[in-house]
């Protein structure tokens, strides 16, 4: 069988996932709606699977993959808490900017 | 051994029996009972004093008896004993027996007082200290009695205690007491490291073989100890309570401001005259303390009108005169006038409260006169008193007094001159005391002169029975032919080989002083019998006098620069200084505060900022791990 | 060039190109439709990497899932594009500077880290088959496995009750 | 039999008084209160004999840390003047209504029993345990049943905590240290650390910061006169009377032994603050207005005397210091008591409130006078012993010493009876000054007794401790 990575190599998918990352911080900094900020957090998680599977690939180890199955079971439960958190903040505050939310603050 | 053991403990538990009893159930015994029984107890040791007066010639080295250990100290320990030796039994002869008349003359004298049973166990406490004093067989005991005596002076003088200028002047008392007491307290830390014993006997032999003694740390225990003795005997500078304890009543004026306690320090210095005849320096502070002290309390007398005001400045001023004994090495001069003293002026003061007494409290001289019909024995006790107090011959005051002076004489002239000033003057205050009080025209009220009375028996027999002492007195040393010195002989070694000639020079200097003391009284008789002059009112008297009236503003002095100094520190210390040292604790708290307040604002709700700050750690630390490897 | 190779180009082009568009449209029903794109493009690189199922459970769980949810929630809330204030310019510069700098890190460590292997080698065993992943997931990883269905059963649970409308207080 | 006896009899006591409930709550307290004097008694005839009442196990492996208590005779007698003491303060407190009075007296036990550990324990961290334990129920004490107003009296009691606790951390940071030099906290281990006289200089400064709070030593006093102040009386008492004889007891006990050479380079320092305090305490005092912060201060210049005592190094320094605390535990529980009697009868602490109680209640001033006395250390009572001795060893070092201490004598007696003049003198008060009453009396005449019999007969006391503090001298002369 032939392996994928010898037409591709890893330090592509290493890039490749770097820079989506990036993408993902540069999102939950740049933007305020807390809706995107989300969005931008679950572009990390999907860096961070890329990376796994690319990984798991390489070692030709399946662990890297369950990782991931698991990954995407925590970030399905995120993201529905996440989700209904937002919305009964909107409720409340009638709007999800994030630069509202100072409650926290010292 | 054990027979003496325990009439030794007699002779001190009777008068503190007599305090328990008398504390406990005094008040349901009723007021007669109570003074009986507490005049009993003293009595009680009168007799165990006498048995063992009589068996002290068989035992020349005296009586030890050590009860059990007491305090612990690393290089000594301090037993709980009693010596009786010459000098304690002589001691306790007339602090027993004075003590057993002024308990008697109280009874009737406190008939009035609704605390008569306090006042009895008051006494009986005081008795019970003052003998615990002279009987100690060390230093530590003695200080027992010694801050004993004290504390009694406390509570005797605020007797009255619903008087807050009474209770001022107790706690005086006690306080300037308490000075010397430190002193004497150093002395016998001194003593005590010098030596590592406390015990007289012990000491005697130490101090007397030491080989090479430290001569500065002598002089400075004597000289401490001599502090401790200036204090309880009223000498100057610590004098100023002695007049002031008046406040107390008159019976307690009697035994412990002019008879007993006050003469604790001379006991001391006698006790210790081993230690101080090695330093000449000390004791010639000694002699000019006690001639100046001498001096300047009789200069006060002369112008006084409270009648015990007068007594209290005589009795300054005798004292005075003994530390000057006692400062020119004299001691048994000394101790002799401390008898005779404690006669002739506890019979004053006893007459003076006789008189108290008939007058319903008065107390100022100037509203007195006349007495001399209505309270004849008070009258003739008191001025026998007064014959021996301003040296008449005959009398007992002549011989001892004398003697001071013949000793002054011999050693140094100007000494000599003081304290003939100062007898010459004693005669003159006591005189006009005695003009003043019982000669001429009654100057009171009618309403007092209505009920003008001699006082009962109760008072009288005391009267009379020290003014036979105060006459007779003298007896105990007559010069040339002293019992007293042989008797203190092995107190005093030094007596054995002193020489007892009565030459001119002693005659000449006799005269001089009975002279000296009959122009006293004829000045006194001059100015008061002839003139018939009354102290003015406290407002006219001006000049010098002013000046001798508000006794040199010695308190407002010791005010001044020790009272009002401490009170201002005091309140410095409390509103300044507590402040600031709390304000600096709470420096801290608030500086940490201030910190967090300062920090909390980085913490300023914005999540970019957070996730900033957090992408820029994550860097940090990532790189951080990275480049360690 | 392979094809393989214009293929895993193509496809990080997409993902990349609609990751960013995530970001910057205005419009959050733009943004949610670009992370769909984005998601699929991912599975397709799971699919290049020959792993099947998670490609499948990707796109489920993903695109089918959460992004439904993220769609339904935009909806809900009824955002609209003029909502978003201007960011200040210290915020945009920020994120550009830690977009930069994580990159740079984390590319360095990555590159540094780990030298690149010029030959990939290759088993032969079957690793990534449904077959094989399920056999491990209830062997070995049995308990982990059992959590995560816990973790799921209390995030709906919590999604439920926070989301329902709080009754005014008594 | 050994001394963990006693901590179980408190701590089980603590417990139970807890769960008898409001009404019996106080008797309780007092049946275990007297129990642990009981078995302390029974215990110190074991002592007496020469049997060992020592009780050591291993408690924490890793660290090695040892459940060490050890009884000499320097514990042994601190630890009766805690179990002497806490039953006379609980029955003392008899005449007054508590709410919560169950929690109160389990408070008041449980202090008991970390003051009692204190005492005993040999092992570093079970005495630092036992040492910050005792903080907390004095805290709860002044805190919900204290007195005056509630924002005052929390600011007062939690500075006392923090500032207290402040303290005993340098001293956990010593511990911590020698840990690591020595592998154990036993005292007997950390007796033969070989430690340089700048390492010494430093943990001797750590267990001074923690030391000089406790006492309360000038400048660290801050804290005493306000908690004193707003403290009920039996918290008052616990402080005064056992409190701060555990930082005296424990410069005894850990501070000198473990770093000697520090001790002896600096000791004219230490000295000098205690006497510096003595006068200072002493001046402060004379202008008191408030009873309870009076005594305080009196209390102040007395433990600054007692620590000059400790720093002088010397056996009688030592014993005086020791003699000094028993005897000031008992006449400053007896002085806060007459306060708490006055108080229960006029509703004030104010002095100028005072005055002419003497003529209403004769018995009580007599009681109260003996005390003053006593505190003014009267030579017959207990507290002259101490003094004596301490003013003694004072004089070895140096004369200067003695005399500036012994100002306390001078001063002490101005302005206890300025007080008592204040207090009990001068015209009859208009308000009703009813009789001290059966169970006042029973406690007065108790401290009052035991002042007296001491101060005639020392010796049990001192031949008690003496061999133990010649044991502690050893090792603070050990040649390093």
């Amino acid at each position: 069988m032939n392996n994928i990575l010898n037409h591709i190599g890893i330090e592509n998918y290493i890039f490749l996932s770097v820079i989506l990352f990036c993408i993902g911080v540069f999102g939950v900094l740049y933007r305020r709606n807390a809706i995107i900020v989300f969005m931008s957090i679950e572009i990390m998680l999907n860096a961070v699977n890329l990376l796994f599977v690319a990984f798991s690939t390489y070692h030709q180890d399946a662990q890297g993959q369950v990782f991931v199955f698991f990954s995407m079971a925590v970030a399905a439960a995120e993201v529905a808490v996440g989700l209904a958190i937002l919305v009964s903040i909107f409720r409340n505050l009638g709007s999800i900017t994030i630069d509202n939310l100072k409650n926290l603050k010292g | 051994m054990e027979m003496n053991t325990n009439i030794a403990l007699v002779l001190v538990l009777a008068p503190f029996l007599g305090f328990l009893i008398n504390v406990f159930f005094g008040k349901s015994l009723g007021k007669s009972l109570s003074g009986i029984i507490g005049t009993l107890s003293v009595v009680v040791s009168f007799i165990a004093t006498v048995y063992f007066f009589s068996g002290i010639a068989a035992q020349p080295e005296g009586i030890r008896i050590t009860l059990f250990d007491w305090i612990q100290i690393s290089n000594f320990k301090v037993d709980f004993g009693f010596q009786l030796d010459q000098l304690s039994i002589l001691w306790l002869l007339f602090v027993t027996g004075i003590g057993s008349l002024i308990h008697l003359y109280s009874i009737s004298y406190m008939h009035d007082d609704e605390n008569m049973h306090k006042f009895f166990a008051y006494l009986n406490l005081f008795i019970f200290f003052m003998i615990t004093l002279v009987i100690g067989s060390n230093l530590l005991v003695m200080f027992i009695g010694w801050e004993g005596v004290g504390l009694c002076s406390y509570l005797l003088i605020g007797f009255w205690h619903k008087n807050q200028e009474f209770n001022d002047a107790a706690k005086k008392a006690f306080i300037m007491n308490r000075i010397g007491d430190l002193g004497l307290l150093v002395g016998i830390f001194i003593l005590g490291s010098l030596f590592s014993t406390v015990d007289f006997t012990t000491l005697k032999t130490a101090i007397t073989t030491a080989p090479d003694y430290n001569d500065f740390w002598f002089s400075v225990a004597a000289l401490t100890l001599f502090i401790g003795a200036c204090g309880k005997s009223a000498q100057i500078p610590l004098y100023t309570w002695l007049p002031d304890a008046m406040a107390g009543p008159t019976p307690v004026s009697a035994l412990i401001h002019a008879a007993t306690m006050v003469t604790a320090g001379i006991f001391m210095i006698t006790r210790l005259n081993f230690l101080f005849d090695l330093v000449p320096s000390v004791q010639s502070i000694i002699a000019i303390v006690g001639a100046v002290t001498a001096l300047v309390a009789a200069t006060i007398g002369l112008v006084q009108n409270d009648i015990k005001k007068v007594l209290a400045y005589s009795t300054v001023s005798q004292l005075g005169l003994m530390f000057l004994a006692l400062g020119l090495g004299a001691y048994e001069v000394a101790v002799f006038h401390v008898i005779t003293h404690a006669f002739f002026k506890a019979c004053l003061f006893l007459g003076s409260g006789s008189v108290i007494h008939a007058l319903h409290g008065e107390q100022d001289m100037r509203n007195m006169g006349g007495l001399k019909k209505a309270m004849p024995i008070t009258f003739v006790t008191m001025l026998i008193a007064s014959l021996a107090i301003s040296g008449v011959p005959l009398f007992s005051g002549f011989f001892s007094k004398d003697e001071i002076l013949l000793v002054a004489f011999h050693h140094n002239i100007p000494l000599w001159v003081v304290a003939s000033v100062a007898s010459i003057m004693t005669a003159f205050y006591m005189f006009r005391l005695m003009f003043l009080t019982f000669f001429q025209e009654f100057r009171g009220t009618s309403a007092q002169k209505h009920h003008l009375h001699e006082s009962p028996s109760l008072i009288t027999i005391p009267l009379i029975v020290l003014a036979i002492l105060a006459t007779i007195g003298g007896l105990i040393s007559l010069p040339g032919n002293s019992w007293l010195n042989g008797y203190l002989t092995p107190i005093l070694p030094k007596l054995a080989n002193a020489e007892h000639h009565l030459g001119t020079t002693e005659y000449i200097l006799m005269a001089i002083a009975v002279v000296g003391g009959l122009v006293g009284i004829g000045i006194a008789y001059a100015k008061y019998i002839k003139q018939n002059t009354v102290p003015t009112e406290d407002a006219a008297i001006s000049g010098f006098s002013k000046m001798l009236y508000n006794k040199y503003y010695v308190d407002e002095c010791y005010d001044a620069i020790f009272v009002k100094p401490i009170n201002f520190l005091s309140r410095f210390f409390r509103d300044t200084i507590e402040t600031g040292l709390s304000a600096l604790v709470f420096g801290f708290g608030k500086v940490t505060n201030e910190i967090s307040y300062q920090g909390k604002k980085i913490q300023n709700g914005s999540i970019g900022l957070y996730l900033f700050v957090f992408v820029l750690g994550l860097c940090a630390i990532v790189s951080y791990l990275f480049l360690a490897q | 060039m392979s094809t393989i190779l214009i293929i895993f180009c193509v496809l990080a082009a997409i993902t990349l190109a609609t990751a960013f568009l995530t970001i910057f449209s205005k419009n959050p029903i733009h943004s949610a439709i670009y992370l769909v794109i984005c998601f699929f493009s991912i599975a397709g690189h799971y699919l290049l990497l020959n792993s099947q199922f998670l490609a499948i459970v990707h796109i489920i769980v993903y695109s089918g899932a959460i992004m439904i949810l993220f769609l339904f929630t935009i909806m809900l809330m009824n955002l609209n594009e003029e909502r978003e204030v201007h960011r200040p310019r210290i915020t945009r510069l920020g994120a550009i500077v830690s977009f930069c700098l994580i990159c740079l890190v984390l590319i360095a460590i990555f590159i540094n880290s780990k030298p690149i292997v010029g030959e990939y080698v290759t088993t032969g065993e079957d690793y990534q088959s449904i077959k094989v992943l399920g056999k491990i997931l209830l062997n070995e990883y049995m308990v982990p496995f059992e959590f995560a269905s816990i973790l799921l059963l209390v995030a709906m649970i919590g999604t439920v009750l926070l989301s329902k409308k709080e009754k005014l207080q008594k | 039999m050994n001394v963990s006896l006693i901590l179980i009899i408190l701590l089980v006591g603590a417990f139970a008084t807890y769960l008898a409930g409001d009404k019996l709550a106080s008797k309780v307290a007092l049946f275990f209160g007297l129990a642990s004097l009981g078995s302390s008694i029974v215990l110190l005839n074991h002592y007496n004999l020469g049997e060992n009442i020592s009780f050591i196990s291993q408690w924490i492996t890793q660290p090695n840390i040892s459940f060490a208590l050890k009884a000499d005779g320097l514990s042994m007698a601190m630890l009766l003047l805690t179990t002497a003491l806490t039953p006379i303060i609980i029955f003392s407190s008899f005449g007054n209504q508590y709410k919560n009075s169950k929690s109160f007296y389990a408070l008041i036990l449980f202090m008991s029993f970390a003051m009692a550990g204190t005492f005993l324990a040999s092992d570093g961290l079970l005495y630092y345990i036992f040492w910050e334990l005792s903080l907390i129920p004095i805290y709860f004490i002044a805190l919900i049943w204290g007195n005056g107003d509630a924002e005052d009296r929390k600011k007062a009691v939690v500075k006392f905590f923090i500032y207290t606790l402040a303290g005993s951390l340098f001293m956990l940071v010593a511990f911590v240290y020698m840990y690591q030099q020595a592998g154990s906290l036993l005292l007997e281990d950390l007796y033969k650390l070989n430690l340089s006289a700048t390492e010494q200089l430093w943990i001797f400064l750590a267990f001074f910061l923690a030391y000089a709070i406790k006492i309360p030593l000038i400048p660290f006093h801050t804290w005493q006169a306000n908690v004193y102040q707003k403290a009920p009386t039996v918290g008052t008492m616990l402080l005064s009377g056992i409190m701060l004889k555990m930082g005296l007891y424990s410069v005894i006990r850990w501070q000198l032994p473990l770093a000697p050479l520090a001790a002896k380079e600096y000791m004219y320092i230490f000295i000098g603050l205690g006497i510096a305090g003595v006068i200072y305490g002493s001046i402060v005092a004379l202008r008191q207005k408030d009873l309870k912060k009076l005594l305080a201060y009196s209390s102040l210049a007395h433990v600054g005397l007692i620590a000059a005592g400790t720093y002088t190094l010397t056996l009688d320094g030592l014993r005086g210091a020791v003699l000094q605390m028993i005897a000031h535990g008992f006449v400053v529980v007896g002085l806060f008591y007459v306060a708490e009697i006055i108080f229960r009868r006029y509703e004030t602490r104010a002095i100028a409130e005072m005055g002419g109680i003497r003529t209403q209640s004769p018995k009580f001033t007599s009681m109260f006078l003996i005390l003053v006395l006593a505190s003014v250390a009267l030579p017959t009572t207990f507290n002259f012993i101490g003094e004596f001795t301490v003013l003694y060893s004072l004089s070895q070092i140096n004369i200067w010493f003695a005399i500036l201490g012994g100002t306390t004598i001078i001063l002490g007696a101005y302005y206890m009876l300025k007080m008592f003049q204040h207090v009990m003198l001068g015209e009859t008060n208009s308000k009703v000054f009813a009789d001290v009453t059966v169970n006042e009396g029973i406690t007065l005449v108790l401290i009052i007794g035991v002042l007296f019999f001491f101060g005639m007969y020392p010796k049990p006391i001192t031949d008690l401790i003496t061999p133990s503090l010649e044991e502690i001298l050893t090792q603070i002369n050990r040649i390093n």
